[in-house]
């Protein structure tokens, strides 16, 4: 019962953080502020999600693998932020500082 | 009422059908080939909704992951080819002259009427319809696997998965054909941190891609969710430029094609004899056949994937019109 | 190894197309080979239907609502026949048509993919599963549009693309309709639909079925794609495509109205005023056609139009008799229409264009091939002893003895049309005053004129054997002969 | 309301706007991803079918059929990119 009441509250903790870097991403002005809410928001929501999960898991090896899927989505993610600061600032638009 | 899933349920229903609006309604194809990935991912979750992890896990991987690659392909050699590569503001690439108000109000009656129509049937259908549940279950055992979806594809309804992947043969035998000496658009430099990933990647795709294929004989997975996940190894080896297709590969990638189908045909054939028919496997070698089978459909599955999004058939420079010419 | 021919007129095929995928300077000899193989496990069927009535093989031992069966009877044989009979003489013209190094690599597209094709048809004919006659008809269509590009020029790539596009909607509708069938009755075999109860979910699964089916088989209004794809396909390919290809959906509606007798009169006479409207729009347009390979493929709009109006034309009552009669255009047309299609091909490889009002300056006449043409053209307008012939006039008996005298006035209308069509080309055959100095070494035939002409034969005489062949048709009915 | 009927309604509405884009897209691949919304929508109606109330597991045989139809899509879909390539490709070059 601890456990999984433990558990919401993380799984809530991290939708929260999802939500913020929704807001983040329609509200911010340029590209780069946007991946800048989106990956901090989303990579943070992620790994409260994947640990409320992990609680729930029955054995190690759910406990494993949900490790596994987490590191592997934000690896992907971050590597993705990259890639589209990398060809937005080679198309010649800088950040603004306005 | 009493699920409170049930309001998930239709906020997840209604974005399904806004991003189906959205994928027709949007006026960038980039995002309009997005919205159509989103679209496929959400779909997936609601398969998960409906107790249906096979489907849901081929859908994300092919349905949605191969397709949305095949697009977003396309969309750049249509830029590369038009010019637009770096104008991502020309949106169409051809003058496209817009559908009459008029007609568009038409259109979108009919198809309302048609869907209409569809949902007074649907609605009218009895709820839980009758099935195969009872066959497949008394069935079961004889099948020589444990997942029901893995028995019905490999073995009660092998004949269809056999000529599905005929299918993907002929599809890859089209593509060919049609692509031959296309040239083609170069491959964007995506930088180091990506070329990072991409080996950091690789070998976690091949051990999920096996595992899929592994767990699918008593856990949802398989050999297409397995040739899929496999599939894009390719698409990494390719767009990180790993691995460039030479003409000298054409025949082992001619022999990867065929290979799940003919093996799949052979065996079907094979076992038959004595009383039995095609694709009646023996009992006690059931299981052993199966798993061949799907090894095999597998690799053929990854490789044709790759192919397709490969595009042409990898043809020395000149070839083809050196041959023109004798 | 199992003896059972349906298994082997599936594998054949199918084993043919990946030996020439992976054979590629081999593809002439073992494509033949292939589909004469086919032809043989063919003609065991047709022994083993003629003796049984029906035959039927449960794959991998699972009884049909759980597996997927695989059936034969008169009907699916004569469909097995016609396509082999014809593809195996298609295959011979193509010999000439791809040869030379220069079309090595068409020659070795072709091969694969007409060995798929075939695959796939020969599933349909021995189908009797829905789901599994979606995933046949997908095999067909993809190797179709192959087929249809062969030539790669921008026009045959335009209306492949077209192609590609109308035979994915009519597969999605169709697989709609599937789903709709398994909603409410719970199995997928065709036999299983005889019990089922009328309901809605029934008529809209039927309803989609047939719209689907309809644009796979380029019935009016949905026959857009039609012309343009098999008009610039190279002529092996276009004779498939209208020879054999059109008549796999057709087979398929003709078959869902055996076990899904749900056809009102309403239903059943839409079908006819479609195939009507097909008939005249049809024949209109082959007038107006500028080239010659065009007008055929408008004359193939023409008669599966005409096939609907066989089907409808002595109303639901009427059934089990009129589908005898659209399965007798279906075969005429069929061998009719691939002879006419290579003859047009080979006029048009001896001319170098096939301009219909420039047939007559041609300084060449390829007279065996404008022969073949005519001969065809007689079997298509449905003049004696031709088997078209005989199908035209069992409709024309069968509308005026039911007194659906309207039916008998679109098909004489129709026949007028075909008429006045045809007779643009040969009018250019005939003419000798405007040919600009003839080439006096030209033998007028070639050896590649005989396969078309050979088919151009069977479709007159055929018509002579007419009686046994409707009997053959009738064999392993599944309702019996007519009460 | 449950499950099946809320995915049910929403299948069939997807594959009426994919029905409705297939017929008036301009834009030769938005018309492809009509026709890639026509068949998720046949595919909800499967999947729907075979849905049984939650003690009792989905029955397994229209599961298969959808990831068939998955694959086949899949590859008519690729057959279909391949040619508008190669259309664009011979029609930008014969317009320069």
């Amino acid at each position: 019962m601890m456990l999984e009441s433990l558990s919401m509250i993380l799984i809530a903790l991290g939708t929260v953080f999802f939500i913020a870097g929704t807001v983040g991403l329609l509200r911010f002005p340029d590209i780069y502020c946007r991946l800048h809410a989106l990956t901090k928001a989303d990579g943070l929501g992620l790994a409260l999600i994947a640990l409320g999960v992990a609680l729930l898991a029955d054995s190690m090896g759910e406990v494993f693998r949900i490790i596994l899927i987490w590191f592997f989505v934000a690896v992907a993610s971050a590597t993705c932020g990259h890639l589209i600061a990398r060809y937005e600032r080679r198309s010649g638009e800088g950040p603004s500082y306005d | 009422m009493t699920d409170p899933l049930v309001i998930f349920d239709l906020l997840l229903g209604l974005s399904i059908v806004a991003l189906a609006l959205a994928v027709l309604s949007v006026r960038d194809l980039f995002a309009a080939i997005v919205l159509f990935v989103i679209f496929g991912l959400l779909s997936a979750l609601a398969w998960v909704r409906l107790s249906a992890p096979d489907v849901a896990l081929a859908e994300a991987a092919i349905g949605t992951g191969v397709t949305g690659a095949l697009l977003l392909k396309t969309l750049h050699h249509l830029r590369y080819v038009t010019g637009t590569l770096d104008r991502p503001e020309a949106m169409n690439l051809t003058p496209v002259t817009p559908v009459p108000m008029p007609v568009l109000w038409v259109n979108a009656a009919f198809c309302g009427l048609i869907a209409l129509g569809l949902a007074v049937a649907f609605l009218e259908a009895p709820k839980v319809g009758p099935g195969f549940d009872a066959l497949v279950a008394e069935a079961m055992p004889a099948s020589g696997v444990d997942h029901p979806v893995t028995a019905v594809l490999l073995n009660f309804r092998a004949y269809d998965t056999l000529m599905e992947v005929v299918v993907l043969l002929a599809a890859v035998i089209a593509v060919w054909q049609v692509e031959r000496g296309l040239s083609e658009a170069p491959a964007p430099h995506l930088g180091e941190v990506w070329q990072g990933f991409a080996r950091l990647a690789l070998p976690a795709i091949v051990v999920v891609g096996t595992y899929l294929l592994w767990v699918g004989a008593e856990a949802p997975g398989g050999a297409f969710q397995g040739g899929a996940v496999l599939a894009s190894v390719g698409l990494l080896l390719l767009l990180s430029r790993f691995y460039v297709p030479q003409p000298a590969h054409r025949g082992i990638a001619r022999l990867a094609f065929v290979l799940g189908t003919g093996v799949f045909s052979a065996v079907a054939l094979l076992v038959s004899g004595g009383g039995r028919v095609a694709f009646e496997y023996p009992l006690e070698h059931a299981k052993t056949l199966i798993l061949l089978i799907e090894g095999l459909v597998t690799i053929s599955i990854a490789v044709t994937l790759a192919a397709l999004f490969h595009g042409r058939e990898p043809v020395a420079l000149g070839e083809e019109e050196r041959r023109n010419d004798t | 190894m199992t003896t059972d021919p349906m298994t082997f007129a599936l594998f054949l095929p199918l084993f043919g197309a990946m030996a020439v995928f992976l054979l590629p300077r081999a593809s002439v000899a073992i494509g033949l080979a292939s589909v004469a193989a086919t032809c043989g496990a063919v003609l065991f069927l047709a022994r083993d239907v003629l003796a049984k009535g029906e035959v039927m093989t449960a794959l991998g031992g699972w009884e049909a609502p759980l597996g997927i069966a695989l059936r034969a009877d008169g009907l699916s044989v004569t469909m097995l026949s016609m396509t082999c009979a014809v593809g195996l003489l298609v295959s011979l013209g193509a010999l000439d048509s791809f040869k030379g190094t220069g079309q090595m690599r068409t020659r070795q597209y072709f091969w694969p993919l007409w060995l798929l094709l075939l695959t796939g048809m020969n599933g349909v004919y021995l189908g009797t599963d829905i789901f599994n006659l979606y995933v046949m008809i997908e095999v067909i269509a993809l190797a179709a549009v192959g087929l249809t590009v062969l030539s790669g020029t921008r026009a045959a790539l335009r209306a492949g693309l077209e192609y590609m596009y109308a035979s994915i909607l009519g597969a999605l509708l169709f697989l709609l309709g599937v789903g709709f069938v398994y909603l409410h009755v719970g199995r997928l075999d065709l036999a299983g639909l005889i019990e089922a109860e009328p309901s809605g979910a029934l008529s809209a699964a039927l309803a989609l079925m047939v719209v689907g089916l309809m644009l796979k088989t380029a019935l009016f209004p949905l026959h857009f794609w039609l012309p343009a794809a098999h008009a610039n396909a190279t002529a092996p390919a276009s004779a498939l495509l209208s020879g054999l290809v059109v008549k796999a959906a057709l087979y398929i509606f003709l078959r869902l109205t055996m076990y899904m007798p749900l056809l009102d009169e309403i239903m059943v006479t839409s079908m006819g005023v479609l195939g009507a409207c097909a008939v005249l729009w049809g024949g209109v347009q082959a007038l107006r056609a500028e080239r010659l390979k065009l007008l055929v493929a408008w004359s193939t709009v023409v008669q599966i139009g005409l096939i609907f109006i066989a089907f409808a034309h002595a109303g639901p009552p009427g059934l089990h008799e009129s589908w005898k009669v659209a399965a007798l255009l279906i075969l005429a047309h069929g061998v009719a229409k691939a002879a006419m299609f290579m003859a047009a091909g080979r006029i048009r490889a001896e001319l170098g264009h096939d301009i219909i009002r420039d047939l007559d300056r041609a300084p060449v006449r390829p007279t065996l091939a404008q022969f073949t043409f005519a001969l065809a053209a007689i079997s298509i307008i449905g003049l004696p002893p031709s088997l078209g012939f005989i199908g035209k006039w069992s409709l024309l008996e069968g509308a005026m003895s039911s007194g659906y005298w309207h039916w008998v006035v679109v098909t004489m209308i129709g026949t007028l049309l075909s008429v006045a069509y045809f007779s643009r080309v040969f009018a250019g055959f005939l003419r000798f005053d405007r040919m600009r100095n003839p080439v006096a070494e030209h033998q007028g035939w070639a050896l590649a004129d005989l396969p078309p002409l050979t088919l151009a034969l069977a479709a007159i005489g055929l018509g002579l054997v007419a009686a046994p062949v409707l009997s053959f048709i009738e064999l392993g009915y599944p309702f019996g002969a007519a009460p | 309301m449950t499950p099946d009927m809320i995915y049910g309604l929403t299948g069939i509405a997807v594959f009426a706007i994919g029905l409705a884009g297939a017929l008036c897209a301009q834009d030769r691949l938005r018309r492809l991803l009509a026709l890639k919304l026509c068949s998720m929508g046949a595919g909800f109606l499967l999947v729907v079918a075979a849905w049984r109330v939650p003690p009792d597991a989905p029955d397994p045989v229209p599961h298969a059929l959808v990831i068939t139809g998955i694959v086949v899509v899949v590859s008519a879909t690729a057959v279909a990119l391949a040619l508008i390539r190669r259309l664009q490709s011979l029609e930008t070059r014969d317009d320069d």
